[in-house]
């Protein structure tokens, strides 16, 4: 074998605490190495450039390169030597910046290591071998997880790009949190105005499939193959005849119904269509609060439906789609605020969360978007914005921003001067974080022409006094004194998380999420739309917290993957999958055993059972390599003799 | 496949046996009592109790009849008491890291890597295709050295862990007599203490320990790294 | 069963009705508290301020003494004590801090101190509030009070771990186990201006004074509280904060183990109500008509207030 | 290659390419300083790395083995490490009888985010090797030759087995012969005092089935052999457990 090494500088990343020279003259002693060289940038275009040469030059059937991280850059390298003619699976890295030159300035001891990796890796490569990829078909068909803004623009871009989108959402209409707004910053346009007309679409476009009052029940398969078994939930109204006349509603004696969709500012009725922009249009019957239901008697609605719609006996259903690949858009909720006690832990009827205060300023909220007191209904004259109640707070958990409320707070200052012209807006900040485009001239605005009061500092107690007025104790940390101001209102900023239930999704996508289960993205910076599994991309906050414009834009990036996935009519599967040697397997069926995808069988080869790997089903965890007895089954690329070449290196006495 | 079984009253431990009859040119005959049996050699008798010549298995055997059999004659045999520490593992515990290995450096000296002790495992489901002599994989170099001959019991003691009955057949065959059963009963031994007191060959329908798993596993717990 | 004792320099002057009571309270509940010999002020003066190392030094004493008295555990009134000594014994983790404290005292201090609690937390871990109950002669039933912690006795949580920091119950628990009824109190973990009493009187008067009107506005009969200096200033200055408020309290501000011995009917001069600047006889001779009016209903009845009304 | 003889010792980390190589190299890019023992092998997943591969690391000079992967309900290939936490633990229960301190080896979970938790983890592990010193080598210390103590009480009578229904058992056999392409038992050997497998085939095979004390060995190990014909076989007690493993296994 004729291998190549080259020992990467990363300018002085690397070069800084390790010798690089040395390494390449250790590593022309390795046996088989025939060449090693110590490019400045490897990465680079020259430094490519120069791998592919040496690889005419010297003839080399295999290339080893030490430098950063193969999580970065293996990738690249690999279509390097492709490039040079030479099969993607004989390259090998050693990984002397994260491992070695940033994690110690000792340059004896880096210098002997980064020479150590490198002979592992050599030794590795000598027992490579070409891999060939298979291939195999795409089902051109998406499934896109919520409906909210992102999950919406994902779902559009997708169907206008020609593919049938499954659109599944746990609520019983689209819209997500966007739906419940007034209006938008920092441009203070009606939300429902440039929602609505996508949530239209949604509906209208003969791509899209929407499954609402659904939920995701189990995925199975892989990128390109997953089959997702959906729940649809019982609404005891059938769909297919309602008309969204909104009779049962009318006539509906259920009045006391908490009504979700208004964030519990106001009530509805047991049976009800979530807000008159509704996507599906659609009725749903409340059942904790629906008579017929629960006592048995009642049945109203039933009898004012003019298409007889209703059904009591309506039950969930299980329905099952084949999709190819699928986007994420789960969003957010707001964290349980009531553990501030200092704030009243939500027995004060008069200090709300900010979302329940735009459904207080929004034309369709329960007051008909005039500003009431949920307590006894006045008019609000001095109103508190809190900000950062559960962000960037260690003591309840919550040590990260929540990115956009600093934004809200400063467009329901101006709203609440819009709707009350004498009334007074005061904010408690800690920072004020208007980075985006149009953003801090609008908290100015807020500021100078509708004269909100901004006091930089926490609020350490709120309570109610005398004149049912509440009391909000805070510091002005700039003018280092306590501050004291009486309220008639006080909103809450309350921080953001990931939206009920996140985890177990991810587990269902075996894709990862946070402490705070927020999902992960393959690369904090390069991939942020990407999962480390095949075919699940994310869009918008259940990836991590952002704004709508941002929500958008990542929805259009997560269906820009999709198009381009699906751009090809087949797609490659790894090769790194286990491979059976029939001359070695006994049939003792452990393999089968213990494989987490059920991606081995049992096959009959010449009248003897034989354990038979199914590609596009393997995921190459080498699981049943290591359960082999006798290493019948082999992890391509990770084999025993490959890993014990490696062991072999570094222990020989 | 039909399971005969007796019960079983105990099996001699032909090595001490033969250690007693010295050397011999032929056996005459052998004569039983209930409590042993008396070996006439070139004319010469040599009584053998089975109270003192029985395999180091017979005496912590729990198991005196067939757990699983599709005819069993004869009376079930009382035991009385769980099984102590066998001989074997005892002597291993006796001793202290640097001893041990000091042992098994002596006892793999002795070692002819004849693999009788693998060829006598009802285990070995590998038979032919042993790791021992092949290159791909190529887990071990054929040098007679103790270093590669440990390592071939742990490779048998390890693709035997949750799956050895402790049947004592490697030992058994053991031309030269080294107690290779401590390495397997010491394997038992964490078995039983991590999975519940698990024993292999009690019940056909348990999975091998090894081959399943728990979301949390009652007895391994995660160390901190303070 | 005896406990180790430290009873601050307030105990012995300002607050001495605060010690008479929680003597009188721990004796009718078997709890005898024994003074560490010889002990010395915990430095709750400004010294902790000004030299963090004096100041534990101060403490350190008396903490060494307890735990020479093989004391399991150091029991204190009041809250800036046990602040103080727990910060010290929490200090003296740090072996650079130990040795210079060490050196001021002239000698190393034991290397184990005992654990330092308040009274109240050690009457909460000897019996649950179904054993106070029990020993309620004279249930506190029809009684309107606001709990008053102020701001050292749950804070910094991980040094005084007393619950929920901006939401503490324990004296709730114990007074409802008396049978009073307990208003919900937001501020009962605002700051009375104790600290600044000295410097900054018209703040100080104003916090206590919003302190006080809260109480007076949800109706209570009296404030309960567990700190000398919270008592003082809400008691001693009550005409100071009604200045500052421009009204006149009438609020009376009693020690929790005052409260306790009223339900405990315990001999007045023992609780030392006498001490007090506000006059609690207002709400003594209401107690008095409560329970009179019950005698008065059927004995069923009379057996449940017995019980504390609960 | 030698290690830096004095400043290093041989440390071989195992590490899972999904979380904990991604920690080890998050915990580079914060520059989170280390020592610099440890050499890592990357494989797909904990589940992939073979006890085997550590003995024969151990085995072979390694002063220390640490082994990291997913979190448990983190796997990248959802139950790798599952299984890998139950083989590392037996394995690690299992060194100390070669003669080897189960301290030398250590399995943990390290995830792509814990930089901090990875320094932490290789910073103590390798202190602990230091402390350990230098693994002692098989080949080291002079041979120490101990005999068992064979003086054991047993949990039950021992004896011959003379008044064992061997007549009717043949009996038995015969009536299932039939049905059966063999039954595995023993017969005398070259003297009265050995016996040798017996497969019987016919009545007059099974007329010459012994038993008694010299039945030594284990007739479970033909089974495979007859894998996929109808097979009987008479059994000890313990003989009886290895049927049974067998049966799980099939």
């Amino acid at each position: 074998m004729r291998i190549g090494v080259f020992i990467c500088h990363c300018g002085s990343n690397i070069a800084g605490t390790v010798d690089c020279a040395k390494v390449a003259a250790i590593a022309r002693t390795y046996p088989d190495v025939v060449y090693a060289d110590d490019p400045m940038y490897t990465c680079a275009e020259p430094g490519q450039a120069a791998i592919e040469a040496a690889i005419h030059e010297h003839k080399l059937d295999g290339v080893v390169v030490a430098s950063c991280s193969p999580r970065m850059h293996e990738p690249t390298f690999r279509r390097t030597v492709e490039r040079a003619g030479l099969n993607r699976y004989m390259l090998e890295m050693a990984n002397i910046r994260e491992h070695v030159s940033w994690i110690g300035k000792d340059m004896e001891a880096n210098t002997n290591k980064a020479a150590e990796l490198v002979q592992l890796a050599v030794e590795k490569l000598r027992n490579n071998k070409p891999l060939m990829a298979k291939s195999f078909d795409v089902n051109k068909r998406v499934l896109v997880i919520g409906g909210g803004v992102a999950g919406i623009q994902a779902a559009l871009d997708c169907a206008d790009g020609g593919v049938p989108v499954v659109l599944v959402e746990r609520e019983a209409t689209i819209g997500g949190k966007m739906a419940k707004l007034d209006k938008t910053f920092p441009t203070v346009d009606c939300s429902a105005c440039i929602l609505g007309p996508k949530m239209v679409d949604v509906a209208q476009h003969s791509n899209i499939t929407l499954y609402a009052y659904s939920e995701v029940e189990d995925i199975s398969g892989y990128v390109g193959n997953f089959t997702v078994k959906i729940r649809k939930r019982s609404t005891y109204v059938d769909w297919s005849l309602c008309t969204g006349c909104g009779a049962c509603t009318e006539k509906c004696p259920a009045k006391k119904t908490p009504d979700a969709f208004n964030e519990l500012t106001g009530t509805t009725t047991a049976i009800t269509i979530a807000f008159p922009q509704a996507i599906p249009k659609k009725a749903v019957i409340n059942p904790q609060f629906c008579r017929q239901l629960l006592k048995g008697k009642c049945g109203v609605c039933a009898k004012v439906c003019p298409t007889g719609a209703i059904k009591y006996d309506m039950e969930d259903e299980i329905i099952t789609e084949e999709v190819g690949s699928i986007v994420a858009a789960t969003g957010y909720d707001l964290m349980d605020w009531t553990v501030y006690k200092e704030y009243g832990g939500g027995t004060y009827p008069d200090v709300i969360t900010s979302l329940q205060y735009e459904r207080l300023l929004s034309a369709s909220g329960p007051t008909g978007g005039h500003v009431k007191r949920p307590s006894d209904g006045r008019e609000p004259k001095n109103i508190v914005f809190v900000q950062c109640v559960g962000s960037r707070d260690k003591s309840v958990g919550r040590p990260y921003c929540s990115g956009f409320c600093c934004m809200y707070t400063a467009k329901q200052a101006i709203l609440t001067k819009d709707h009350i012209p004498d009334s007074k807006s005061f904010v408690f900040y800690m920072d004020i974080r208007a980075p985006g485009k149009m953003y801090d001239e609008f908290t100015r605005r807020a500021m100078e022409e509708y004269g909100t009061e901004y006091i930089r500092g926490r609020v350490s107690q709120i309570y109610p006094d005398a004149n049912g007025q509440m009391t909000v104790m805070g510091v002005d940390t700039l003018l280092g004194q306590p501050v004291e101001i009486k309220a008639d209102l006080v909103v809450l900023a309350v921080g953001v998380e990931a939206s009920k239930g996140s985890p177990q999704l991810a587990e269902k996508l075996r894709i990862s999420y946070d402490s705070y289960g927020f999902f992960m993205e393959s690369h904090v910076k390069l991939k942020p739309v990407e999962t480390n599994t095949a075919g699940v991309y994310l869009a918008g906050v259940c990836q991590g917290v952002k704004d709508i414009p941002a929500s958008v834009a990542q929805g259009s990036a997560a269906a820009a993957k999709v198009l381009a996935l699906f751009s090809k009519d087949k797609l490659e599967s790894d090769p790194q999958i286990a491979q059976v040697d029939i001359r070695r397997c006994v049939n003792c069926g452990k393999c089968i055993r213990c494989c987490p995808f059920g991606a081995i069988k049992e096959v009959e080869i010449r009248g003897e059972g034989k354990a038979q790997v199914i590609e596009t089903v393997c995921q190459g965890c080498g699981l049943c390599t290591s359960t082999c007895p006798q290493g019948a089954i082999q992890l391509s690329h990770a084999t025993d003799n490959q890993i014990l070449a490696e062991v072999n290196a570094l222990c020989q006495c | 496949m039909t399971i005969f079984a007796l019960p079983c009253e105990g099996t001699l431990d032909m090595a001490r046996v033969n250690q007693d009859l010295g050397r011999y040119t032929k056996i005459d005959g052998v004569t039983y009592d209930e409590a042993g049996v008396t070996i006439t050699a070139d004319g010469k008798d040599h009584r053998f109790c089975m109270t003192d010549y029985a395999q180091g298995k017979c005496y912590g055997c729990t198991t005196p009849s067939a757990v699983l059999a599709d005819t069993l004659l004869g009376q079930p045999v009382k035991v009385d008491g769980a099984a102590g520490t066998p001989p074997e593992l005892a002597l291993l515990d006796s001793m202290s890291l640097d001893e041990r290995l000091a042992f098994w450096r002596g006892q793999m000296d002795r070692c002819l890597r004849c693999y009788a002790c693998r060829n006598a495992c009802p285990m070995c489901v590998c038979r032919d295709y042993c790791v021992s002599d092949s290159r791909d994989p190529h887990w071990m170099t054929q040098e007679d050295s103790a270093k590669e001959k440990l390592f071939f019991q742990t490779i048998h003691a390890m693709h035997l862990a949750g799956r050895c009955t402790g049947c004592g057949e490697c030992q058994r065959a053991c031309p030269v007599g080294i107690p290779i059963m401590a390495l397997r009963q010491q394997i038992a031994r964490a078995v039983a203490q991590l999975f519940d007191g698990y024993q292999p060959g009690l019940n056909p329908d348990e999975v091998p320990p090894l081959l399943g798993y728990e979301v949390v596993e009652k007895n391994i717990h995660e160390r901190d790294w303070k | 069963m005896n406990f180790a004792y430290y009873p601050g320099c307030s105990a012995r002057g300002s607050s001495k009705d605060y010690e008479m009571s929680t003597q009188a309270v721990c004796k009718a509940l078997d709890m005898r508290l024994v003074d560490i010999p010889d002990w010395n002020c915990c430095g709750s003066t400004p010294a902790h301020a000004v030299d963090t190392e004096l100041s534990a030094a101060l403490c350190v004493r008396n903490l060494d003494i307890a735990a020479q008295q093989k004391a399991e555990v150091l029991l204190t009134p009041c809250p800036s004590c046990l602040s103080n000594l727990r910060m010290a014994a929490k200090r003296m983790e740090n072996p650079a801090f130990r040795s210079r404290v060490d050196e001021l005292l002239d000698g190393p201090s034991a290397k184990e101190f005992p654990p330092v609690t308040s009274v109240m937390q050690g009457i909460a871990a000897q019996m649950d509030m179904g054993a106070i109950t029990a020993r309620v002669r004279q249930s506190l039933k029809g009684l309107k009070l606001v709990a008053y912690y102020g701001c050292l006795m749950s804070r910094p949580a991980e040094v005084m771990n007393f619950g929920d920091p901006e939401n503490p119950t324990l004296m709730e628990e114990m007074m409802s186990a008396c049978g009073a009824e307990m208003l919900d109190f937001p501020l009962k973990t605002a700051c009375c201006g104790a600290s600044f009493g000295i410097p900054e009187r018209p703040m100080t008067a104003k916090n206590s004074g919003r302190i006080l009107e809260l109480a007076t506005r949800l109706g209570a009969d009296a404030i309960v509280v567990a700190c000398p200096l919270c008592q003082m200033n809400l008691d001693l200055r009550q005409d100071q904060a009604s200045a500052a408020m421009d009204t006149k309290f009438r609020m009376p501000v009693l020690y929790f183990t005052q409260m306790m011995g009223i339900a405990f009917d315990l001999p007045e001069k023992e609780l030392g109500l006498n001490k007090l600047c506000v006059s609690a006889d207002g709400l003594i001779r209401k107690l008095g008509e409560l329970r009179r009016e019950e005698a008065a209903k059927p004995a069923e009845q009379k057996a449940k207030a017995a019980e504390g009304g609960r | 290659m030698p290690v830096l003889n004095g400043k290093e010792l041989r440390i071989v980390g195992f590490l899972c390419n999904w979380c904990s190589y991604g920690g080890a190299d998050t915990a580079g890019v914060a520059r989170a300083t280390q020592p610099t023992d440890l050499r890592v092998i990357r494989v797909p997943c904990s589940g992939r790395i073979d006890p085997l591969f550590i003995v024969k690391a151990l085995l072979n000079g390694a002063d220390g083995v640490l082994v990291s992967g997913c979190h448990p309900r983190d796997c990248h290939y959802a139950a790798g490490n599952f299984y890998a936490r139950r083989r590392l633990e037996v394995l690690k229960q299992f060194l100390p009888v070669l003669g080897i301190d189960e301290r030398r080896f250590e399995y943990t979970w390290v995830s792509a985010s814990e930089g901090q938790r990875w320094q932490q983890v290789v910073t103590v592990f390798t202190d602990r090797i230091h402390k350990l010193g230098p693994a002692p080598q098989l080949d080291d210390p002079e041979p120490l030759l101990k005999i068992a103590d064979m003086a054991l009480t047993s949990l039950r009578s021992l004896g011959t087995g003379q008044k064992a229904a061997l007549a009717e058992l043949k009996e038995a056999i015969k009536a299932k012969l039939p049905e059966l392409d063999c039954v595995i038992g023993w017969q005398q050997g070259y003297d009265a005092a050995h016996t040798v497998p017996l497969f019987m085939k016919t009545p007059e095979d099974v007329d010459k089935l012994v038993w008694g004390p010299f039945n030594v060995n284990n007739p479970a190990v033909y089974l495979p052999t007859f894998k996929g014909k109808k097979v009987g076989i008479v059994v000890k007690g313990c003989d009886s457990r290895s049927v049974v493993e067998l049966l799980q296994e099939t």
